[in-house]
């Protein structure tokens, strides 16, 4: 078994994607988001609520790998308590952490980081940021 | 029995020089090329290039001839009635769009168009678009939970006299071999145009479609050993004659005037512009390297190789085989535990081991199957048990990574 | 200058071991290949071969990038503003049918098509077929007895507004240039979709498409030096999302269900199934072989042979040159005497001398110019002035048999 | 110069395609039939005249290569006097004695039966003798 492999296959993406906290629908959430990769079928709905123009509420439902679960489990994680330009912010560094190995990182950024070295995977750990990013962007333009 | 390890020896991809060994598994998608079908592909290009048709020098007639002996080589593999009944194209799904087109003119909301729900994208999308287009109905058939086709449901839509039904010979997800020849006998009693898609098969078995009966009849040259972008569409002859052309431009023209156009009588009428001459020659010498070795033999490998791989898919804890018991070709479909297809197949990459994860081009399936893609390997003529074991090896790597 | 002797070495079919020498001046029709080419084509055979997208093991993931290094390739030699307006299919013929096709909903016969007459038929059955589809209407713009266009005339249905111009850059029969940045220049300012055929342009001239600022362009990879089956549709971001596509199949597709499909958007929704993979990457290896020689110094060069052989024919007692005496690419086409041009085409073709000869797939311009047809020579980079002797030497000899 | 590049421009054919006996238009014949190869432009009219089932009158227009004026013009001096099936025979001993080099062949057939030698010029020699073939053939069926 390679690094890079052990590396992505990180206990902490394994134990992130069984980790169930946020994992259930919420059908009456202000504002419902699909995230989906037409390549695998990873396809998660994303739920938002929002107070102000806060989010105060964010969960998730749906079928994925393991590092599509791991990094929309993380997204949701981080995503209450922030106004739209901190969410652009929180991804922006998401993604800086995911390419430059010289900032500093948690344990499970760096394994999401490695998903790059494998073939067809660097979308999966993006998926539901990219889809959040838009949404954000769209409301505010 | 196939000598294998000759075999091997005639795919440069497997040299033992290359930095890791390729445990190649991805033949449903592509196969590999042979030596001699490089070799014809490199003559063609370093001393017999030239455009073809309307040529009065010797490099333009020979290519020509080259051109037109590939066609009947592979109405020949194929047994078609007369060479004029291959027409070349760029793959398999060029060819059935070039049918769905040809036929749109002859179609509207009276008529019904019957697919199943095993087709690959290329044999599904063009006939929903047409649909779309023309105001006529799309049947979709469906698939039972063991992988095959609603044969009831199938028998009863033929029944009904629909204009066309499009089916593929093999699924390329599952492996499911269907009973072209019974389903195309009862289409052809119901006045239905029948139109093959023979992309898995034409590699597989044999193809007769004089005893098919078939319509038309699709496939691609990359995966029967020759070349990318090059195809054929097999059509009989007054079939062929009724589909409007689906591309215009030179050479597949009689008369050209400001107010009209005559086009010539296929197959060259459905050829527009400069085909891939230099492709259709390799393919010509891709099916002489199968007709060599002989496709009841590789068919026995093949097969034996898929039990293999079954059996010891078997011997899995957590494996669940999905698709058909038995006739299947040499394709298997299955899924490990809950881990997803593509956590699979990366760590199968990691280790050498090439196989497709994913809805494999047939979402319809997916659907039909309620699940959401499958790992896939698809065996052929260079694979051997080796290839099997180290498969089975690389599967015990994933879940040793992932429980 | 360049160095031809060098050059010729590069391309095997003039090695001096073959039987006859050749004397190709069929250029307009297909070039030859280049080592750099089949060097590349085969290696990719050899070692990199595998299905793109989707693929998760690396020989897919490579493949699909050298796949989308091209495309980027392609991009830049043409300055296109991003690689994803470069849309991969099998030819300049491919190309135009799909803008045609792709253009068909949008039109009735309230529009206006507008082509010309010396367009190839490539970049006029499509339009006549469209317009027969929808009942829109073609109007030819007419070629003056000097092989030009008449500016006025298409000046004028230009400022009446048309859907569409599609129009060749440079003439293959002829070699006209046209005034392509004027006309598209005014087209724009009236709102016309322009469509530039660049078959015969992109291994002739600089070709810059942001400058340019036409909507599509079009060209085929065997005409620059790369293999057959490739061919680029270059078209604006928001043009090609216009486009609907033109064919259905795997890996064009986001999401298909019994009801319905949901295409990507350009490049990847108009390149249905299995793309030439191979082809498009030799392609790309084409294009630096042209860099690297340097287009400047190519057009110097072929300009040079062109005014060689115009002044030697002209030398020739008969020869009628068809065309105009100036702004002409590496063509010339002629008539002598009223020998018909497939009897000299045959007499030239036993001197090891190729030419085409007849109406080029532009019969509107041969009625336009009220003739059958024409013997034409076409040079490039590996011709030298040897070439057009030998030519010279031949058609003497047309004249002692024939006269 | 090849030898078959003599034998192909042999005087015969050259003389004949000079030759403008029954190289003229009809406008009043009773069958007027086109022959036409869109490969290279080449185009016939073909002027017949019956007499009960006999043609009594054959002639020729239009344009074309050397192979194929020469190769029409033998064929309309050929057909008047015979009836249909005289018209099919001949056609038939024409395309015999193209192939055949054992056949007993006039000069001029000996010049035309070059042709087969030469990349694309082999449609040229049978244009019109196709078309009056198939227009019998119809007629007959
Ligand atoms: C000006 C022009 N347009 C279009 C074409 C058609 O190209 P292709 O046959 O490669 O599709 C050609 C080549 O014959 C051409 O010269
Ligand atoms: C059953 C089937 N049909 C159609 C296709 C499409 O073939 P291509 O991509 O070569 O056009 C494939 C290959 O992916 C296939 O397996």
């Amino acid at each position: 078994m390679s690094e890079s492999l052990k590396k992505l296959y990180n206990h902490l993406i394994l134990d992130r994607q069984k980790d169930l906290s946020n994992f259930e629908k919420n059908e009456n959430a202000q504002i419902t988001l699909e995230a989906y990769n037409p390549v695998c079928g990873d396809q998660f709905k994303l739920y938002l609520d929002f107070d102000n123009n806060t989010i105060s509420k964010a969960s998730y439902y749906g079928y994925g790998c393991s590092l599509s679960r791991a990094s929309t489990s993380l997204l949701v994680e981080l995503l209450p308590g922030k106004s739209g330009k901190e969410v652009l912010e929180c991804i922006q560094s998401y993604y800086r952490q995911l390419e430059d190995d010289k900032e500093d990182r948690s344990e499970l950024i760096k394994a999401l980081s490695m998903a790059k070295e494998f073939p067809g995977r660097k979308q999966c750990v993006v998926l539901s940021w990219d889809t959040v990013k838009h949404f954000i962007q769209n409301k505010r333009a | 029995m196939l000598d294998i390890d000759n075999i091997r020896r005639q795919f440069p991809i497997f040299s033992t020089t290359t930095k890791t060994p390729l445990v190649y598994l991805d033949n449903a998608a592509t196969t590999q090329k042979p030596l001699v079908v490089l070799e014809r592909l490199q003559r063609f290009y370093s001393y017999e290039n030239a455009n073809i048709h309307r040529g009065i020098y010797q490099l333009a007639d020979d290519a020509t001839r080259h051109f037109e002996k590939a066609r009947s080589r592979v109405a020949q593999f194929i047994n078609a009635k007369y060479p004029d009944e291959v027409v070349f194209c760029s793959g398999t799904t060029e060819a059935i769009n070039m049918v769905a087109q040809g036929l749109r003119k002859y179609l509207s909301s009276d008529h019904q168009l019957v697919v199943t729900a095993m087709e690959h994208h290329a044999n599904f999308v063009p006939w929903q678009t047409v649909c779309n287009q023309t105001g006529a109905r799309l049947r979709v058939i469906a698939v039972k939970p063991d992988g095959t086709l609603d044969r009831d449901q199938l028998d009863a839509a033929i029944r009904q006299k629909p204009a066309v039904l499009a089916l593929t010979h093999i699924s390329n997800t599952l492996g499911t071999i269907n009973p072209v020849h019974e389903i195309v006998a009862l289409a052809k009693e119901h006045g239905v145009i029948t139109v093959v898609d023979a992309a898995q098969s034409i590699a597989y078995d044999h193809l007769d479609v004089k005893d098919l009966d078939c319509d038309f009849l699709a496939f691609s040259g990359h995966k029967a050993f020759g070349p990318m972008g090059i195809g054929v569409l097999y059509g009989k002859e007054e079939q062929l004659a009724r589909l409007e052309p689906y591309q215009q431009g030179g050479s597949m023209i009689i008369k050209v005037s400001e107010e009209s156009t005559t086009f010539k009588p296929p197959p060259h009428g459905l050829e527009a512009g400069t085909p891939p001459v230099a492709e259709a020659v390799a393919l010509g010498t891709a099916l002489d390297f199968i007709s060599g070795i002989g496709l009841s033999k590789i068919k026995v490998h093949n097969h034996s190789i898929l039990l293999y791989a079954k059996e010891k898919l078997s011997s899995l804890q957590g494996v669940q085989q999905i698709g058909p018991e038995n006739e299947t070709s040499s394709i298997v479909s299955f899924l490990m535990k809950d881990i997803h297809p593509h956590d699979v197949a990366t760590i199968l990459g990691e280790s050498g081991v090439a196989v497709r994860a994913g809805h494999h081009c047939a979402q319809p399936l997916m659907q039909a199957l309620n699940i959401h893609g499958t790992v896939r390997a698809s065996f052929t003529i260079y694979n051997n048990r080796e290839d099997v074991d180290q498969l089975i090896d690389a599967l015990k790597t994933v879940e040793k990574v992932m429980l």
